[in-house]
């Protein structure tokens, strides 16, 4: 099972790779879907199956599914393409990716240093889960929902259409 | 309560010259000088009276002294006390303000009651500040005549008024914050010495402060008045803020602004670090000659006339700051007589620029030639001030200046030489002056009319008043000389208690410089 | 079920976590920036997961669901407000809304 | 009558207030009345006072009259006093008299000039500064009439403004004897610091007792009153204002320039001779500079065109031979030199004044001549001044002035032959340049046209002044002639004598022979190269070394060009490079740094959302960094 997570990881590191690097959204897009795939087959192995569940269901389910909508809707295609690639350009990888190879750096080199436990390989089930969950942790959902109510209620006034559409004034360019 | 009215009369009247320009712009003048005309009976009054207080027995040098409650918490009260130093200083605000709004009378057309009212909320800044004797009120008042006269130079104004309104801002502000700094720092010090935490000057006086507390505390001070004084390497700020300034801003800024600053060294320098101040006063007095060449030669190479007067200024307030650095009886003298008569002849002279510009509209010497066939009035006029400045005996100023150089001349006669081969540089200049704008063949094309009797009657009496105080100085010399032999004795007293031994005072450096400071010796024999 | 050591799936999640933050450093175009920041907040998760399957303990799911919770938000707003921006921009790009001029 | 003491300054004064305060309103006759009538009160109180003062001499031979407290500050009281005593009755005198004279000599000379009443007011103020200054009490207020005279010398020798050159020559005046003022300034200052009064009797009495003779002190106290003495006498090295002060109206030049202001010098170490007695290594000083500056002058006058910058030169000359007098102790010869050279002088200036008035201003004596069958008054009476001058002998006023000097210069304990020598070699200078003038203005052809010739008002003043210059000279005789002295007595009581040398009658006439004989040849010589053969000069002039020496001695030595070069161009020099102020830079300098630093600081400010991330992400990176790694 070990060689399971090893290629699970692999696909997902070249898979979120692919996402950064595309110049087409839609591809990115499918990219992203299977990198979410291959960290939900990762939980699974773990020992986690109700994570996974849920990274199926929510990150690459309804999540995905909302990316997918607001591509449709602004009818994001090829014609911004050109222009993307042309953004791609390699000088302005320098930066960023020194910081984050150092900042890579650092998590290794803490790491290294530490005596951790293996993974045991025994599953943690949905059931101690949901006891944790709505036991210690209930504050916690609780302000989990206030956070979705106000996602909802956000998302609901802003995605509204401002009417009649403003033409773009001369002092905002 | 007449401290009170002093300062508040000024402000009443500039709000009510503001209200008055609904009227019509002349009520608002009309309004200002016959409120400072009153103001100037008050103090006329005070003086009149002042012997009289000055010889009941018992009583402290103050006049008139008025304290309320203001932030007992804190230790700040609200404190006000005339002596005879600040009764001539006072005088003299009220008499260059009344100049001021004459001297505007046909300049200034624009918001004329607004400018009424800034000009008379300086003043009394500038009367707050020579009434004040608690440090924080001090402050107060030092900070409250900022704002107006910021905001005069920024509005009637020549054509860098704003750089200039802004530089004069951030010189001075500069300067009162280390001061206020300072002012912290001696309240601090003071309240943990002796547990009452206090912001009254007479209380602070008597504090003992440790050697190398009370230099950086005084420097702080220094600072603030340097810039004020303006000593020579802080003085930039003053040719740009006088020549942009309209000439009732020229007036109070080289008239009375100045002033404040050497009037902070003698009452609040001096008295309350009087160790850190001697061993400081050979610096300060190497300052005060530079600045007094350093005005001189910069005056001549002018070629606008505002500028020149404005450097010249800097040249003769170096007198003050030697004569305050000094600290004897002479000098003392001679640095009050200095700053009044310094006030009244280069307020003048400012006000004949201003005339001049108004008629020719430029400041530009090599624009102006001749003018003397065309107004002979202004040229005589311009003639004695000029005089006044190059210290002309029988002018007030020859009287600041050699008392000043007497007592120098005791403490050290290196730099009473000096200072003296500056006057002739103040004859360079201020005969060039003359050369450059009145003598010579008149420009054809320039005609324009001579004073007016207004003009005329204006600069005739402040003329008179140099004439007055050059030839009869006593009446003035008695009403600060109570004050100024106070101030001496407690500095020389406190210096020798500090001291232990009499001649600490004298660093390494000031022998090194071999000057013979002043200290606890009596001079006289 | 597969026995590895921790730091493996640490160093997953870390290599997952820099990717991302490259990808909200480099790309301009909004939504790429708003994939990024899921993929970040997802290897957070992951983190999370793996220390908890080290431990066997819950609490490591626990944060995991609400990471999801608030990326769900998240996306949701993220989502209304590219769409409001390229309702005014007509344009997807981040630069195209700067006012500054450095 | 000494209670009246105060109107002789006070008389003027009033003159003065009066014309400056309503000359616009007055009648040119009223300005005249008033300015001349001003100074004629003052003559007569003067007169006055003077013959009571020989009459009944006041105890201690001087009197003091406090008019007010000028000041009071610690030891520091000099008071608005006046001192009489015999030194400053005969100098209220001279200047009274010479100036009512002059002044009644203005009122017609200058009755064209468009600002008669300035004139008149400044030529009152100025008597009544010099009268401040003669009967000053303290030094202090000495110095204020001292100061005043510069002060009307700068106004009325730029009196025609309009004239750029005119206007300079006043304010070069005023500045280069304000450098001399300095030493006076500084003088006060030491002598009010180290004897603690300025009140000058007072002075010298504690001078005596506290200095020693030679000492430091003194030294350098009596140096520095030489200081101011020298740039108001025009002595060498501060005399180049002088000539140039010739731009002034020519009575102007009569009264300030040549009677009484330039020996204002000379009456400041008479009246401090006490100090000057301490100090004999200045006051050997002050005979040098008198001879440099006797000889210096002379030489200058000698290649003059100028007619009135011959007589500048020639009062320069004049003062030398005063400061020699007061150099080697002779007092009372200095001030009776001074008072012919005051008479004789003035009138050759009014004389020039009324020839210039006659030619139109032809100031150029190459282009006058023959102006003596024209105007004969003017003629004698300018051959009387011009023969005072050169101290032809016997008949003269000059001659026994400076007989009397040069006899006390070889006596004299502090005299030696070469100061003699000095002085005899002047004298011949003197007789040379004196009548090359009157040969060149008034004989040979006639050049120019005469279109005027002086007047009543003019002609008395001048008469006046003639027979003042021949017979003022009666006051003091040698013993072989008669043995008259009147003035030495009298000043005796203001002014110590010369310890009694023995009488050496043989050697005082020969040399009294011998200089006169240089005066009589020196005469001779000018009329034989300037009537006889008036092409010598011009062929001497052509070598080349005479044309050298021509020239220098035309720039009077060359002094200007020497200033101009040191102080002058430096002064400026610097001045100007720094008009903008350096030390503005240093302030202006951190306003910049300031901006600088805050527009690169803004240009990370790129409204690019990455920036900001990447800021945020650096900033991150770097904190866990130090965390982990520290």
């Amino acid at each position: 099972m070990n060689a399971v997570f090893y290629i699970s990881s692999l696909v997902a590191v070249i898979a979120t790779a692919l996402v950064v690097t595309r110049v087409n959204v839609v591809h990115a897009l499918l990219y992203l879907i299977v990198s979410l795939l291959a960290v939900a087959l990762i939980f699974f192995v773990l020992g986690a199956p109700f994570v996974a569940a849920l990274e199926v269901l929510i990150y690459a389910g309804a999540i995905m599914v909302l990316f997918v909508f607001v591509i449709m809707m602004l009818n994001l295609g090829a014609r911004g393409e050109r222009r993307q690639k042309a953004l791609l350009n390699p000088s302005i990888w320098i930066g960023p990716g020194i910081l984050a190879i150092v900042l890579l750096g650092e998590l290794v080199y803490v790491l290294i240093g530490q005596e951790l436990p293996p993974t045991s390989g025994s599953e943690v089930s949905p059931k101690q889960v949901s006891l944790a969950l709505f036991g210690p942790y209930a504050l916690g959902v609780e302000l989990a929902s206030v956070l979705l109510l106000a996602g909802l209620v956000g998302a609901y006034h802003l995605g509204r259409r401002v009417a009649p559409p403003r033409a773009p004034s001369k002092e905002d360019p | 309560m007449i401290l009170v009215w002093l300062i508040a009369l000024p402000l009443l009247v500039g709000i009510l010259a503001w209200i008055a320009e609904r009227r019509g712009v002349g009520l608002s003048r009309w309004v200002a000088l016959a409120g400072l005309f009153v103001e100037f009976a008050i103090v006329l009054r005070l003086w009149a009276d002042h012997p009289i207080r000055m010889l009941t027995p018992g009583r402290a040098t103050w006049l008139v002294e008025l304290k309320l409650a203001w932030i007992p918490q804190l230790g700040i009260s609200f404190h006000l006390a005339l002596d005879g130093l600040s009764l001539l200083l006072v005088a003299l605000a009220v008499f260059l303000a009344i100049a001021g709004v004459l001297c505007s009378w046909t300049e200034i057309q624009e918001r004329v009651g607004f400018f009424h009212f800034i000009l008379l909320a300086t003043v009394t800044g500038i009367i707050g500040i020579f009434l004040a004797v608690d440090l924080i009120l001090f402050f107060v008042f030092w900070e409250a005549m900022l704002v107006p006269m910021y905001i005069m130079i920024a509005t009637w104004g020549h054509e860098h008024r704003r750089y200039a309104a802004l530089k004069f801002f951030l010189f001075t502000q500069a300067g009162g914050l280390l001061m206020l700094a300072a002012i912290l720092g001696l309240y601090f010090v003071h309240g943990r010495a002796t547990g009452t935490y206090t912001f009254d000057y007479g209380q602070l006086m008597a504090a003992s402060i440790p050697a190398g507390t009370a230099m950086w505390l005084m420097l702080g001070f220094f600072a603030a008045f340097a810039v004020k004084l303006p000593a020579a390497p802080f003085h930039t700020w003053l040719p740009d803020a006088h020549t942009e300034a309209p000439t009732a801003g020229s007036v109070i800024l080289a008239g009375l602004l100045l002033k404040t600053g050497g009037y902070g060294l003698i009452r609040f320098l001096f008295p309350l670090f009087p160790g850190a101040a001697s061993a400081f006063a050979p610096i300060a007095m190497t300052l005060a000659v530079i600045g007094i060449f350093y005005g001189a030669i910069l005056a001549f190479a002018q070629t606008d006339l505002k500028r020149l007067v404005a450097y010249s200024s800097i040249s003769h307030m170096g007198f003050v700051l030697l004569g305050v650095f000094v600290w004897n009886e002479l000098a003392l003298q001679g640095a009050v007589v200095q700053m009044l008569c310094h006030g009244i002849s280069t307020g003048a002279l400012f006000i004949i620029v201003g005339q001049l510009q108004e008629r020719i509209r430029t400041r530009q010497l090599p624009r102006m030639r001749g003018f003397w066939e065309t107004a002979p009035r202004m040229g005589a006029m311009a003639l004695i001030f000029a005089l006044a400045s190059l210290g002309l005996p029988g002018l007030g100023n020859f009287v600041g200046e050699f008392l000043v150089l007497f007592g120098t001349y005791t403490a050290s006669p290196g730099m009473a030489i000096a200072a003296a081969i500056g006057i002739v540089l103040a004859t360079v200049y201020s005969l060039w002056m003359i050369y450059r704008v009145f003598f010579g063949p008149r420009k054809d094309a320039v005609k324009f009319d001579d004073l007016d009797p207004r003009e005329s009657i204006l600069l005739v009496v402040m003329g008179a008043v140099i004439l007055w105080v050059g030839l009869f100085p006593q009446r003035a010399l008695d009403t600060a000389g109570p004050t100024l032999r106070a101030l001496e004795r407690h500095v020389a007293g406190s210096t020798a208690r500090m001291a232990g031994k009499p001649d600490t005072t004298e660093t390494s450096l000031s022998r090194w410089m071999g000057i013979v400071l002043p200290s606890g010796r009596d001079r006289d024999r | 079920m597969a026995q590895v050591p921790m730091e493996h799936g640490l160093y997953v999640a870390g290599l997952l976590f820099c990717l991302g933050l490259v990808g909200v450093l480099v790309r301009r175009d909004l939504l790429f920036v708003l994939m990024s920041i899921e993929i970040m907040l997802n290897a957070a998760g992951m983190a999370f997961v793996v220390a908890g399957a080290g431990w066997q303990q819950p609490d490591g799911q626990i944060m995991f669901i609400f990471i999801l919770t608030m990326a769900a938000a998240e996306v949701a707003v993220g989502l209304a407000l590219i769409v409001q921006f390229h309702h005014h921009f007509k344009t997807l790009d981040a630069d195209a809304a700067r006012r500054m001029r450095g | 009558m000494f209670e009246l003491l105060w109107l002789i300054p006070a008389l003027p004064l009033a003159g003065f207030l009066v014309i400056a305060l309503m000359g616009g309103a007055l009648a040119r006759r009223a300005v005249a009345v008033i300015g001349v009538g001003s100074v004629g009160a003052a003559a007569i109180v003067s007169v006055g006072v003077a013959a009571q003062f020989i009459s009944a001499p006041p105890p201690g031979d001087s009197l003091t009259q406090v008019l007010w407290a000028w000041l009071e500050v610690g030891l520091l009281r000099p008071h608005v006093a006046l001192c009489l005593d015999a030194l400053s009755v005969t100098m209220i005198l001279v200047v009274t008299v010479v100036g009512f004279l002059i002044l009644l000599y203005s009122a017609e000379f200058m009755g064209d000039d468009e600002s008669y009443a300035w004139f008149f007011a400044y030529m009152d103020l100025f008597v009544a500064s010099m009268l401040i200054l003669a009967l000053a009490d303290n030094l202090f207020f000495l110095y204020l009439g001292w100061e005043g005279v510069g002060l009307c010398s700068y106004l009325l020798i730029g009196f025609w403004y309009k004239e750029r050159e005119n206007a300079r020559a006043a304010m070069k005046a005023f500045i280069v004897t304000r450098v001399g003022d300095v030493g006076l300034a500084v003088a006060l200052l030491l002598i009010f610091t180290s004897l603690g009064t300025l009140q000058i009797q007072e002075v010298m009495r504690r001078a005596a007792q506290e200095w020693a003779v030679g000492s430091n002190t003194a030294t350098l106290a009596a140096a520095l009153l030489l200081c101011g003495a020298v740039g108001k006498s025009a002595q060498a090295p501060l005399q180049t204002w002088l000539p140039d002060a010739m731009a002034g109206p020519t009575p102007v030049s009569a009264l300030i320039h040549a009677a009484t202001m330039v020996t204002a010098g000379v009456y400041l170490i008479a009246r401090t001779n006490g100090l000057f007695s301490l100090a004999p290594a200045v006051q050997s000083v002050v005979a040098i500079i008198g001879v440099a500056t006797l000889l210096l002058g002379g030489l200058s006058a000698l290649v003059q065109r100028d007619i009135k910058r011959v007589l500048a030169y020639s009062t320069m000359s004049q003062i030398g031979y005063m400061f020699l007098a007061l150099g080697v102790g002779a007092w009372s010869a200095a001030i009776f030199h001074f008072a012919t050279h005051a008479f004789f002088k003035s009138l050759l200036f009014l004389g020039a004044g009324a020839v210039l008035l006659a030619t139109d201003e032809q100031r150029d004596m190459f282009k006058l001549g023959g102006l003596r069958a024209e105007m004969p008054y003017t003629f004698w009476t300018f051959v009387a001044g011009a023969a005072s001058l050169a101290a032809l002998p016997l008949v003269t006023g000059g001659f026994y002035s400076k007989d009397m000097m040069l006899w006390n210069a070889w006596t004299s304990p502090k005299g030696s032959p070469w100061l003699w020598l000095g002085g005899a070699l002047g004298a011949l200078i003197t007789a040379l340049y004196a009548f090359r003038m009157v040969f060149l203005t008034f004989f040979g052809e006639r050049k120019s046209v005469v279109s005027r010739r002086p007047g009543p008002i003019m002609r008395i003043p001048m008469g006046i002044l003639a027979v003042l210059s021949i017979f003022a000279g009666f006051l003091e005789t040698p013993g072989w002639l008669g043995g008259m002295d009147y003035l030495s007595p009298f000043l005796g009581t203001a002014l110590p004598g010369l310890p009694h040398a023995k009488s050496q009658p043989a050697m005082e006439l020969f040399l009294q022979a011998l200089t006169s004989l240089l005066c009589v040849s020196g005469v001779l010589v000018a009329y034989l190269l300037f009537v006889a053969h008036p092409e010598v000069p011009d062929r001497i002039a052509a070598i080349k070394a005479g044309g050298w020496l021509q020239g220098f001695w035309f720039s009077g030595w060359g002094f200007d060009r020497v200033y101009e070069f040191i102080v002058v161009k430096p002064f400026v020099r610097i001045a100007l490079a720094n008009r903008g102020d350096v030390v503005d830079t240093l302030f202006t300098g951190l306003a910049r740094a300031n901006e600088a630093l805050h527009s690169s600081l803004s240009r990370t400010q790129t409204g690019k959302l990455r920036d900001y991330a990447l800021g945020v992400v650096a900033g991150a990176v770097l904190a866990i960094g130090i965390m982990v790694l520290l």
